[in-house]
């Protein structure tokens, strides 16, 4: 896989310094969340599947940044880059990792499906492409709804294999659903090149159903940010869907579990020297935006949120098991109107 | 009280509760010009425009998942899969989003969605289009199976559906649709959910039912009554999923004889959980086995006297009640 | 819907005269067929579901008369045409409707499931689109052989709509599967206008596998014909998968049951006007092929072969009660190799 | 005689088979270059090639209909299904084109498929993919579904499901993957289907069950033996389609007393028709009502103590058989 042409996005506004500071930030804790939770996986803490996140952060930032807070966003399993990107605590999804009851969803959902109503975060997914018709109902919601918020569904490469992805682009182009639909094409179905499970181009394959299509660079995130600005401003337009492919890279395995018998040392050395955070920290201090000590100072702050979060959730009681029965079914008293 | 057919009673209760409340949709294929497949939503689109009575292409799991999607930013969705048999290809956004969401979030979100589907066999449409899988449904916890057998019920149950915040699965047998029944107009009349009725007290034995089986098992009641001068008790399940099961069991405690009727294959049934729980929970009071009455276990097949053959008849009921004696 | 410009294929050799005539004979044996059953299914002889194929003979008769004996067809629910033109006598479909032993699945499948392994007719299915990816694995077990058989499969416009039309287009992409998809476009899915299910014309969707796929005129058998040829060509080369989207149209309602609110007498008069059986016969008498008296021999002959359906199968007894759980697996010892 | 995990008797299996009949291939997501998910087939793909152990993008429908086609042409596809959780999305193909068509065809064509997919909680794998959906596949007539609890047993059973003409369904507990035991060499021993073992043999109460459930019980009757003095019969039923109830019933006609364990939801899971089938059929020999262990009726919750408490356990059956004394 290569790392694809630039988008013909209007360039026109490249974020100012303090905002490109924000990327940054969101990147490095990012970052350091992934990586603090492999650590913390190896330590038993963290249990399940665990997919990480590290590499392709510029997607996350770039992506949700672009959003406003009336948007919603569904994404897949890899979500804890999205979750953090939308503003939720490190500490409540590391609580949520931890299987506590300060986390997210209070230790019942585990890290393949933060949700954060509050932030319009309407979860994460496990079954592959899944989520994408739940975007075309919200969708459908906002306009008929006449509503102008738009829904942002991010999904990966192997998703485009269901025939889920067929049904939700048809729907949302037919009814012309602000709906931006995102692919982080990060090269690999598990242990699958993506070359090997598409006929065609992701991107090539969306523009079939009539909605405007573009490949971007997943590793800029300034390109991210524009590209989803310009997706979502046709959407509240009226103009109906936009498809977005993003190519990136995943550093560790699928999951924890992954012997990555698939793919070469090498390979993965080639795409961290494109690292999206450094690149980043390069042209900023090219622009006068950063130096040294400030990023030190960055990294610094984040440290020290990861090892809070670390510690809010491990000092977060487990659920106690008389709530085992919770929320099965919303009470149906409250529910009758 | 008005005289309608179950597929009128269904449309009025669509039609009352769009009146009521206007985040409630339709969205199906061929529910718009079309009028449905059984007709159940003919005219609404006429009153209500193609937004609210919305056709859709032929992608089960796609309008399924955008029901989901749309009750999560809170709207009504009713979704028509126009036969149980089109839910197959939907059923995983059945069960691994509209059933769990509200429990995977820690009860943050909900799903206010229901999801008519027409059920059953006996009209010759062959092994792919002759389900009966209520049961398969009312096995995945967060889900409400509604299978109601008379146009009242329809009604009451389904306006009861519209006002739920959980998903429910809401079960029509074609062979009902043209069947009659009184309907009371009240439109805020609803049926509660896990409430069997008794449709025919008795003393001798409890014959338990649902949908369909509740009027072969009355029509085996009256046989009974007229033949054997038996008197069998007829249970009107209504809900799978909540069960009633206090109503089956005050009644097999006074008739100490069960038998349990339904459409769908026996192996593995429905019809298994409810000769399970009365067995567990009124043992010490059966004179005999619970029985079961239900489908036989095959693909249906299309000619006429083998389908006959495989669906449970009130013949089957009246025999399984002798045969208990 | 508008029936589309002809298709890009080399003209070279048209059918001779015997070929046409033969064409000509089982477009009106077809046609008749289906008026016979329509008039069965109002005195009770049928029941179930009927789907009638009135207008689209072409389509069936193009198609199938391309194929080799040792290709496979598989088929969607309105299926008689496809296997009148397979050569499957009409008395055993007519049987099988009748639910008789002597019908082509011995009174167990109906209209909507008429199979015949003898001549490679794998089965009418009546889930929209489920056979789509049966036609995949007909492929590959050909192509994994080195067999130069190949699958004609053959489905509606509102297949279109649902996910597996997807996963088995890019599945028999990727693999170069030897697999014809012949979409029969009449414009509707029930009652439902084409143009409001599909974001893009069908042959352009199935364009984007990166798969030749072509719109041609369903109502003229010659162009249907040649069409299909070309592409059962392409495929026996191991070019893999080539998709044709034929435009036609349905005389008739959906099934028997469809009370047709949804379109106009005008429109079905304007597509009666175009009718490929005497579009055909038109051209055979210009070219000299025909003259009215073999015309009405033809129809004569086709009058006394429906007949003879009808007598065969009304003669044919129902199958025993006691065959009700035959089928259900294949006795297990004669399957033990 | 070799000591073999689950997993590498699975892998033996499908490899001797491989080698036997070259009919036989393998096709699935991540079987190939990932070595599978749970690396039942690491190593086949070097040996057998890329056509022979194929690599599939995520099309569960796709795959599982492209299997039913190649069997058609003569073929025998094994499919893996990553996870059981995933064959949802595939239903329409395994119930309404595998199961069916031989019935449908009139007996013309069959559909020698295997499918092959891992099963089971209790890894905090959360909601949607922590399904036991065994008993949803054994209600569909046609279908054969397999349920191994030793390597013995899932090689001597895989092996036979590759010699069948009917479409299998083979569910592997990922509990048990790692799982050891004694595994006989000869690659012509079959095990037949619908031969439920007896593992421990017993005088007090029957405990009945199926893959992962056996040692749930097997450990409870260790507990029943060493703490309580009471001898329980454990019987391991292996298929669960066909069912060999003959076998149960000859237990329980001793035994008097029954418990049918599994890790699926009690509400409609197949524990109840295991318990009907008692019932009806030695209803006179029964001192108490049969007892059903199995799993809460919550979707999966993720934390560890709240999901330990929604599945069975040991303690839970030495619970139940206590009760019933
Ligand atoms: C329907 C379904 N099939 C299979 C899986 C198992 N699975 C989980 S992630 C994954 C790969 C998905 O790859 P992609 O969509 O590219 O996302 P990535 O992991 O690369 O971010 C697979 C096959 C699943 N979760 N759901
Ligand atoms: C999965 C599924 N959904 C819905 C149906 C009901 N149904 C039967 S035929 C049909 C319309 C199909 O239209 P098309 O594919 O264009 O074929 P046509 O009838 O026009 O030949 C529908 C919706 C079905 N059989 N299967
Ligand atoms: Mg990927
Ligand atoms: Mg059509």
């Amino acid at each position: 896989m290569s790392v694809g042409q630039a988008a013909p996005v209007a360039a026109g506004e490249t974020p100012d310094g303090d905002l490109q500071e924000r990327f940054l930030y969101e990147m490095l804790l990012i970052r350091r969340f992934e990586e603090k939770s492999a650590e913390m996986y190896t330590r038993g803490k963290i249990r399940g599947f665990l997919h990480l996140y590290t590499g392709e952060e510029a997607c996350a930032v770039g992506a949700v940044n672009a959003l406003r807070a009336s948007d919603k966003i569904v994404t897949h399993y890899r979500d804890h880059g999205h979750a953090i990107a939308r503003g939720i605590e490190p500490r409540r999804i590391m609580a949520e990792l931890f299987a506590r009851v300060d986390g997210t969803n209070h230790g019942r959902g585990g890290s393949m499906h933060i949700f954060d109503v509050e932030r319009g975060f309407l979860g994460g997914y496990a079954i592959v492409a899944g989520h994408m018709p739940i975007a075309v109902g919200l969708g459908l919601a906002a306009s008929m709804r006449r509503e102008d918020w738009a829904t942002l569904c991010i999904f990966g490469d192997g998703g485009v294999g269901e025939g889920e992805f067929h049904e939700a682009l048809n729907l949302a182009a037919i009814w012309k659903l602000p709906v931006v639909w995102f692919c982080e094409n990060n090269g690999y179905g598990m242990g699958v090149p993506f070359d090997d499970s598409l006929a065609n181009d992701v991107y090539k394959i969306a523009a079939a159903y009539r909605m405007p299509s573009i490949r971007i660079d997943g590793m800029d995130v300034l390109e991210v940010y524009s590209a989803t600005r310009l997706a979502l401003a046709h959407c509240r337009e009226g103009n109906g869907p936009y498809f977005i492919e993003a190519l990136t890279y995943r550093y560790r395995g699928h999951s924890m579990a992954d012997p990555e018998l698939y793919r070469t040392k090498a390979e993965v050395e080639m795409f961290r020297q494109r690292d999206a955070i450094q690149r980043l920290k390069r042209s900023m201090i090219a622009a006068g935006f950063l130096d040294e000590p400030a990023y030190e100072a960055l990294v610094a702050r984040v440290d020290t949120e990861i090892d809070d979060a670390v510690a809010f959730a491990d000092a977060s009681p487990e659920p106690g098991l008389h709530t085992l029965y919770d929320h099965i079914t919303k009470e149906r008293e409250r529910g009758i109107e | 009280m008005t005289d309608l057919r179950m597929r009128d009673a269904i449309r009025e209760a669509m039609r009352e509760e769009m009146l009521r409340d206007d985040r409630v949709f339709l969205m199906g294929e061929d529910i718009g010009a079309y009028g449905g497949s059984y007709a159940c939503t003919r005219g609404l689109l006429d009153e209500f425009g193609p937004e609210r009575v919305r056709d859709t292409p032929i992608s089960e799991s796609g309008i399924v998942g955008a029901g989901v999607g749309a009750a999560l930013a809170g709207l009504r969705p009713m979704i028509e899969i126009m036969t149980i048999n089109f839910s197959l290809v939907a059923l995983d956004q059945i069960v691994n989003n509209a059933s769990k969401l509200h429990y995977m979030s820690g009860g943050q979100v909900h799903v206010p969605l229901v999801l008519r589907m027409a059920s059953g066999g006996g009209s010759q449409l062959g092994a792919t289009h002759s389900h009966s899988l209520e049961g398969m449904f009312a096995h995945f916890p967060g889900l409400t199976v509604v299978c109601p057998a008379f146009p009242a019920d329809a009604k009451g149950l389904l306006k009861r559906a519209f006002r739920d915040p959980n998903p429910v699965v809401f079960i029509e047998h074609t062979a009902l649709y043209g069947s009659r029944g009184e309907v009371p107009g009240d439109p805020d009349r609803l049926i509660e959910f896990g409430r069997a009725a008794v449709v025919r007290p008795g003393a001798d034995v409890t014959v338990v039912g649902y949908s369909g089986s509740v009027h072969q098992a009355t029509r085996a009641a009256r046989i009974l009554a007229e033949g054997h001068g038996l008197s069998a008790e007829v249970i009107d399940l209504r809900t799978l999923r909540p069960l009633d099961i206090a109503t089956v069991l005050e009644s097999v405690r006074r008739t100490n004889r069960a038998v349990v009727v339904e459409d769908d294959w026996r192996f593995g049934g429905f019809a298994g959980e409810v000769a399970a729980q009365i067995m567990e929970r009124a043992f010490d009071w059966l004179d005999a086995p619970v029985a079961r009455v239900a489908g036989a276990d095959v693909p249906m097949p299309y000619n006429r006297n083998l389908e006959y053959a495989a669906l449970p008849s009130e013949e089957d009921v009246v025999e399984a009640v002798l045969a208990m004696l």
